[in-house]
């Protein structure tokens, strides 16, 4: 029954939070100067501008338009994307959400477990030879710009050696390139991460109660090392996918991928208002739910939290 | 400690936008294209690359393209945009189709939607006969189709972007208006197969009109069906032309099949062709080399120089286009009013070095307001014209004496320091940055006032110029046919399309004049003299460059007529050799 | 068995020796000081310790060697690779690059560091309302960064630049900073939650001392350490996300510059003329690892658990 | 006849930046199957540290065990064995329980696996084999409902329960040895006594040797057989239980006795203690180290360590009260018991 409840509380404070969210980004993006009706040639007839105000209901009062707005997005529809009349933002993010998730999720998974384990590996050598070039290869992940990594991925294994397409999306061969480089950041993420959690844990007095046993030196890591220090992790975790999700931006336009990331970037550049408060509502519903499943998630892995929940 | 991790990861994801920055050619045709052009001149590129003689043909007939950006519509009444017009040119068919002739210069009107036509004594009635096509669901094209989608175009409510092209059209104006019903305009079915369209006054480049996207055919019922999603996806449409649209997924590629039910189905040799969409230049230069795609529009004057001695690779460079790069006054403007002031800042740059610095070498220098590529019939504008311009730099070694000169007029004492000026750039990316950072040494330099560089997104760029706040303004300007009157008619008082507040009663009345000149050599003395009035005498606007085509493709690809003014559909390509 | 030798006064007792009895071996060091150490120690914290002063030294005393204005165009050399008379080479416009280069890097140690501490500040005020008074304010507060930490900062950050218009110093301090406080608050409130259960703490309260001070006085100092870690860690994430912004025209405006403009105006042929983009982006990224080991370094020297 | 145990010049310092701590400086003892021995002395006097180095828990470069010290037990040298025969040696033959049972459980592991992992280490690899026998293993230190208690969490039970549960996981293999790293102090008193009680009783019932390590002489009095006092890294006297609590001839000894509280005082009385703290192991300490704090210090206590005196049978000292010339000194402990 407690667990009900949490849930229960959790989704409350979730709504609220979305609530302000959408509220605060509509108001904000009604702040942008400029016209979404700029892409248009030469000088407007009088007529288009009313016409295409009144389809997207620009034309009425800015409460009304924001009430509006809540309604559609109660029954789940974000309205229709500015820049390609006729096209559905909720139908967009919906085609477009998989093609990222899928991308994103094998460069986070990768990324989370390369990480993981170069963080034991630099924990266990501390402030030896392979601790630092653990360090330095997650440093470097995270400053070179992608916009340099990937052209050079491209140049290399695609125009010189041919082994895989420049671009686009479909096949595994797609996919080696973009997600290689969308790992790089949750690698370096994870590596100094688990370091400094691994850190910690092995300096716990359960440790010395392990190899006191006789447990060998790897079992003392993987079993009661590993999974103490991976429950923080888990906390980053909404973190990292939401920036799975950004991070594509780049890497979905360079490789030509239909995900969420180019439509996102194409509505910036087109003051295209409809989609980019859809998919700024997108990624805070995103975010919000996985804060909410990582903290679930976290009381079903960590013993310790679930009995305080029932003792409160 | 994890929160600034979400930080730090953040701001690589923060590299995101990176796409539409330097790389992004949207060449919709008023922003400015970076199009680099060559050093070689752009006739005997001509010559060389119009090989249409026959190739033994592949088995499979494909071909690989790519677009920058994805088109917003191919509703033919609704979209604006160079893409969207790529895409309906192959899956429509337009009254006529322009083709370049080859080995001559010059341009020829092709049968397309229409069979045969003929006009009356003034060419005020032209009269169209069709061929029989059929729609895609082989229902056969009638001469309604092009009646309804005329007035669909021209009806207040559609509110089509391009509805003053049919501006010579019979009553136009009263029924854009809304105050006289569609079917007063001057277009109208004699029978299923013939078509009738009558003007107000005769237009010598009316033939130039029926090549046009607004006198492409629609079809109701299809309209009718999908309302407010025509156009806007593959399955949202209905093709008449050589192909049609296979599928379309968004963001990533369109692709368009041959059409069986096309009138000249057999001469058409491609069975499929897949237009990538593909936003990042590098990745498309990338792309063309690996042979992932055919033809490739080259962005930068290196990329160009790379693929330029290649093997199996035939270059298009330095093909002059339509469009003039140009800076614009604010006449209304306290400092801009004086046109001395104006033709100062006009002289005051040199235009070579501004095309190596600024364009990297690939716009060819312009010192008139109509490109190179425009002529009145055979004569071609420039070569009779001369260089307005070059003489006003000649008159007026020292451009900060005129400076002075206007200033005074002004009463705004003689020191150029004490001026303030802003350059308005409508765009943000690295290659705008380069352009205002050099416009604004030459100026602080040649003319010692002090400049400002105003960047703003293309949105909020076209917001202040059509206000009036900017002081200069900087665009392209794209003639939609070859004809001085489509690049001359929009200073005209009444239609203030560039926003400089510019009117002139002298150049108004040339330009009316010009329109119902059809001898050829007169109406080209016209344009001169109103020309000579734009630029010299007022300087209202300050060309600078024309942009360039400049594009490789690979030596299998054949039947290829680039031109400035062709049609860009692929009717007649092939591929003859493809590995 | 025992030598029997051993002279007799030998055996006097005289008793505990009370100078003695107290001796310490180490000398009792305070806490700074014993981090000083410590971190003086770690070579690579260290390094990273000097290379950022050599960075800070060259962005101030390089444009003055270089004998070149960071504006000065000359069309004659564009594109010049690097040579004797231009160390780093030149750029589109033929300007010499050594010199923007430092002065690039004014511009972006500046916004990175500046934005690092505003965020900083205002993350330990909030954090710190947060965690003291709890119940009610915090779940509010809680709400509020919740709402900040939800949306990626990429909208904000380019949303309130463009609204913010045409960006000065402050303007990008003010995008940069927007949504970056969540960061060092959230980390600012967990430590602490630790620290307000401690005795310390309730010993001042009982005492009857303002709870505005409790804070200050008590509550900040121990968080110092770890909000000084966040705060070295937070500086590369700024400078890169200057970078980013001047990427997409909306950070340091022309005339001056920064690195980030600079590997923005190198991007689209540094396939052809990389080494306009190569000094730039090799000074961010030993900004980015000299401060991250430093902080890396700095964390270790602070962190009370690593005492020997 | 063979010792169980027998640990000969054992020396280990720790590598610290402000110099060489010299934790433990060159003992020896040994201990025989079935017996008790405590290693008594304030916290800092390395008694942990030699428990810890017998299971060679301690991990180089950052501490050293001095070349010639050398630990036998059946035949082998603790020091020198193999990292695998040391992952045998560690919870079969000798197995050890820590102070703290809050910190010294994995919280994310049930009790029952943490017992049964130690048994499917060394005495069997069936799973149901090794639930039984944890299941036995914690019925015989009298936890309450031991079914319930294999699928809890560490951090469901009580203090004195998690220490039952560190019982049962050093039992579990039937060790010949179990080290007890102070067992009692991080318990509240009245829990201390069941779990000294148990102790005894296991120690007796599985005929384990055990080493009790304490700073509490109310904890030893009556469970070791023998004491060893250790002071600042050496054992300064050593001896039957009898020996140490009555006819000890160590001041520190006494002092230690000393500042037990006694219920047979009268109230008025003031409780003694030791003035002053132990020396910094960082020092030579060349001389007898408890010089400094010692009442009947005479000036040969300051410069030489005195050499091992045997009293009689077990029970030996070194300190330079027992030399011939030394005066005649009336233990400060003995004086309690003959009024």
């Amino acid at each position: 029954m407690k667990l009900v409840v949490y849930i229960l509380k959790r989704l409350g404070l979730m709504l609220i939070s979305l609530f302000m969210i959408v509220t605060i980004t509509f108001f904000l993006m009604r702040s942008i100067p400029g016209d979404p009706l700029s892409h248009m040639a030469r000088s407007l007839p009088e007529q288009t501008r009313a016409n295409f105000m009144a389809r997207y209901g620009l034309d009425q009062p800015l409460f009304n338009q924001y009430l509006i707005y809540l309604r559609n997005l109660a029954q789940g529809d974000l309205g229709e994307s500015l820049a390609f009349p006729g096209r559905s933002v909720t139908e967009t993010i919906g085609r477009t959400s998989p093609v990222s998730a899928q991308g994103g999720g094998i460069a986070l998974a990768i990324g989370l477990v390369i990480g993981t384990v170069l963080g034991i590996i630099a924990a266990l050598f501390r402030n030896r030879l392979p601790d630092y070039i653990v360090m330095i290869i997650a440093i470097l992940g995270v400053t070179v710009p992608v916009f340099v990594i990937a052209p050079l991925l491209q140049l290399v294994f695609a125009v010189r050696l041919g082994w895989l397409p420049t671009f686009g999306w479909g096949t595994p061969r797609h996919m080696v390139m973009p997600v290689m480089v969308m790992a790089f950041l949750p690698i370096a993420t994870y590596a100094r991460y688990m370091k400094s959690s691994m850190l910690d844990t092995l300096g716990q007095d359960y440790i010395l109660t392990a190899q006191s046993k006789g447990v060998s030196e790897t079992n003392v890591i993987l079993k009661h090392a590993l999974r103490n220090s991976l429950l923080p992790a888990i906390t980053i975790l909404s973190g990292s996918i939401v920036g799975i999700f950004t991070g594509a931006f780049v890497v979905e336009s360079i490789f030509s991928i239909p995900g969420i990331g180019t439509h996102f970037v194409t509505s910036i550049h087109n003051n295209d208002y409809t989609m980019i408060m859809g998919t700024t509502v997108f990624f805070a519903v995103l975010f919000v739910v996985m804060q909410f499943v990582v903290d679930f998630i976290y009381v079903l892995v960590d013993p310790r939290i679930k009995l305080m929940h029932e003792t409160h | 400690m994890k929160k600034q991790r979400t930080l730090s990861f953040l701001f690589v994801a923060l590299l995101a936008l990176v796409v539409f920055a330097a790389c992004n050619t949207n060449n919709n045709d008023n922003a400015a294209v970076d199009v680099p052009d060559a050093g070689t001149s752009a006739q005997d590129n001509q010559a060389q690359t119009n090989d249409i003689g026959e190739g033994a043909l592949d088995t499979v007939q494909f071909l690989n393209l790519a677009l920058g950006e994805e088109p917003r519509s191919i509703d033919a009444s609704l979209t604006s945009e160079a893409v969207g017009g790529t895409i309906l040119t192959n899956i429509r068919e337009p009254l006529t189709r322009i083709i370049p002739l080859y080995p001559e210069s010059g341009y020829m009107f092709e049968p397309a939607g229409a069979r045969s036509w003929e006009s009356n004594a003034d060419g005020t009635v032209w009269t169209f006969h069709l061929n029989n096509n059929y729609w895609e669901d082989g229902v056969p094209v009638t001469a309604h189709d092009y009646v309804f989608s005329m007035r669909r175009t021209v009806a207040p409510e559609t509110g089509a972007p391009l509805s003053f092209m049919l501006a010579p059209l019979l009553h136009f104006d009263e029924v854009n208006a809304g105050e006289l019903p569609l079917e007063s305009l001057g277009v109208r079915a004699i029978d299923d197969m013939t078509l009738e369209i009558s003007l107000t006054s005769p237009v010598p480049f009316f033939m130039n009109l029926t090549t046009d996207r607004v006198m492409m055919p629609q079809r109701e019922d299809i309209i009718a069906l999908h309302g407010e999603r025509y156009g806007s996806g593959g399955e949202f449409t209905i093709a008449n032309g050589p192909f049609r649209i296979e599928s379309w997924n968004q963001q990533s590629s369109i692709v368009l099949v041959r059409n069986e039910h096309y009138w000249d189905s057999d001469n058409v040799r491609l069975d499929t062709v897949t237009f990538h969409i593909m936003t990042d230049a590098t990745t498309r230069h990338h792309a063309f080399e690996a042979g992932e795609i055919d033809i490739v529009a080259v962005t930068t004057r290196q990329w160009r120089d790379h693929f330029y001695g290649m093997s199996g690779v035939i270059p298009t460079v330095g093909v002059p286009t339509q469009t003039i790069t140009y800076a614009f006054f604010n006449t209304d403007d306290e400092l801009f009013q004086n046109e001395n002031i104006r033709r100062a800042f006009m002289i005051a740059i040199d235009r070579v070095e501004l095309n190596e610095v600024a364009f990297d070498g690939f716009r060819i220098p312009t010192y008139g307001w109509i490109v190179p590529s425009i002529s009145v019939g055979e004569y071609n504008f420039r070569e009779h014209a001369g260089d307005p311009i070059r003489e006003l730099q000649a008159n007026h070694p020292d451009p900060r004496e005129l400076l002075i000169q206007g200033m005074q007029e002004l009463g705004l004492g003689d020191d150029p320091s004490t001026l303030n000026v802003t350059f308005n750039l409508a765009g943000t990316d690295e290659w705008f940055r380069t352009l205002g950072e050099y416009l604004q040494q030459i100026y602080s330099v040649n003319l010692g006032v002090n400049m400002q560089i105003n960047f703003a997104e293309w949105g909020i760029f076209f917001d202040n110029v059509q206000n009036g706040n900017f002081q200069i303004g900087f665009m392209g300007w794209g003639a939609f046919f070859n004809e001085p009157f489509d690049v001359l008619n929009i200073f005209m008082s009444e239609t203030n399309a560039v926003h400089t507040g510019w009117a002139n009663a002298e150049f108004d009345e040339l330009i009316n004049r010009a329109m119902v000149e059809l001898d050829e050599w007169e109406r080209l003395q016209l344009y001169i003299q109103a020309e000579r009035i734009l630029i010299y005498d007022e300087a209202a606007v300050m060309p600078l460059a024309t942009t360039t085509l400049n594009s490789f493709r690979r030596d299998f690809v054949r039947g290829v007529r680039p031109s400035t003014f062709g049609d860009a559909v692929l009717k007649y390509h092939y591929t003859s050799g493809r590995p | 068995m025992m030598k029997s030798d051993i002279p007799k006064e030998k055996f006097e007792i005289i008793g505990a020796d009370e100078s003695q009895q107290e001796l310490i071996g180490r000398a009792r060091v305070s806490y700074m000081k014993d981090a000083w150490r410590r971190l003086k120690e770690n070579k690579t914290a260290m390094a990273a310790l000097v290379v950022l002063c050599f960075l800070i030294l060259m962005c101030i005393i390089g444009p003055m060697i270089s004998g070149h204005s960071f504006e000065e165009i000359n069309p004659a050399h564009r594109n010049q690779p690097p040579s004797s008379e231009h160390w780093f080479g030149t750029d589109r416009l033929g300007r010499d690059l050594f010199t923007r280069v430092w002065t690039g890097g004014r511009v972006s140690i500046i916004i990175g560091v500046s934005a690092a501490l505003i965020a900083a500040v205002v993350g330990i005020l909030y954090g710190g309302i947060c965690a003291y008074f709890g119940g009610m304010v915090d779940v509010i507060m809680m709400r509020i960064l919740e709402i900040f930490a939800s949306v990626p900062s990429l909208i904000y950050v380019v949303i309130f630049s463009i609204v913010l218009g045409n960006a000065n110093l402050t303007t990008i301090l003010v995008a940069l900073c927007v949504a970056a406080w969540v960061g060092p608050a959230r980390l600012v409130r967990g430590q602490m939650l630790q620290i307000r259960n401690q005795e310390f703490v309730l010993a001042a309260q009982a005492l009857g001392v303002s709870s505005f001070k409790i804070i200050l006085k008590h509550m900040v100092p121990n968080t110092l350490s770890v909000v000084i870690v966040a705060i070295t860690f937070a500086v590369p994430g700024f400078i890169f996300t200057e970078a980013f912004l001047s990427f997409i025209g909306l950070g340091v405006q022309p005339p001056n510059t920064s690195w980030g403009a600079l590997v923005a105006m190198a991007q689209s042929e540094f396939m052809f003329f990389p080494y306009q983009m190569f000094f730039p982006a090799i000074m961010i990224a030993l900004t980015m690892l000299s401060f991250t080991l430093f902080g890396d370094g700095l964390r270790d020297a602070l962190d009370p658990r690593l005492r020997k | 006849m063979e010792h169980l145990l027998n640990v000969r010049d054992l020396a280990v310092s720790f590598h610290t930046h402000a110099g060489e701590v010299k934790a433990v400086r060159g003992i020896n003892f040994h201990l025989d199957k079935n017996e008790t021995l405590a290693f008594v002395g304030e916290s800092g006097c390395g008694k942990t540290v030699t428990a810890k180095t017998i299971l060679r828990l301690l991990k180089p470069p950052f501490v050293e065990i001095g070349a010639e010290s050398s630990i036998e037990f059946q035949g082998q040298d603790v020091i020198k064995m193999s990292k695998k025969n040391l992952q045998k040696y560690r919870g079969k033959d000798v197995s050890m329980i820590f102070q703290d049972p809050m910190t010294s459980l994995n919280p994310t592991m049930t009790c029952g696996k943490q017992i049964m992992e130690s048994v499917l280490l060394h005495v069997t690899k069936n799973k149901k084999e090794a639930y039984d026998i944890a299941l036995d293993t914690l019925k015989m230190v009298q936890i309450p409902d031991p079914e319930k208690r294999m699928k809890q969490y560490p951090h469901e039970l009580s203090g004195g329960m998690r220490q039952r549960i560190m019982i049962a996981i050093a039992l579990s293999c039937k060790p010949s040895i179990l080290i007890a790293d102070e067992p009692t102090t991080a318990l509240d008193v009245t829990i201390q006594a069941q779990v000294i009680d148990l102790l005894r009783e296991l120690k007796t019932a599985t005929k384990a040797a055990v080493i009790l390590v304490t700073h509490d002489l109310g904890v030893v009095a009556n469970f070791a057989d023998r004491i060893q006092v250790m002071y600042a890294g050496k054992i300064v006297e050593r001896g039957t239980a009898q020996d140490i609590f009555y006819k000890s001839r160590h001041p520190y000894t006494w002092a230690l006795l000393n500042s037990v509280p006694k219920l047979a005082k009268e109230r008025k009385q003031a409780l003694y203690s030791l003035r002053g703290t132990p020396p910094d192991l960082i020092l030579p300490l060349e001389h007898c180290p408890f010089a400094a704090r010692c009442q009947y210090c005479m000036p040969i206590c300051k410069e030489v360590f005195p050499e091992e005196t045997v009293i009689d049978g077990q029970h030996s000292v070194h300190c330079f009260l027992t030399h011939p010339n030394a005066p005649a000194v009336t233990p400060l402990y003995q004086m309690e018991v003959s009024s």
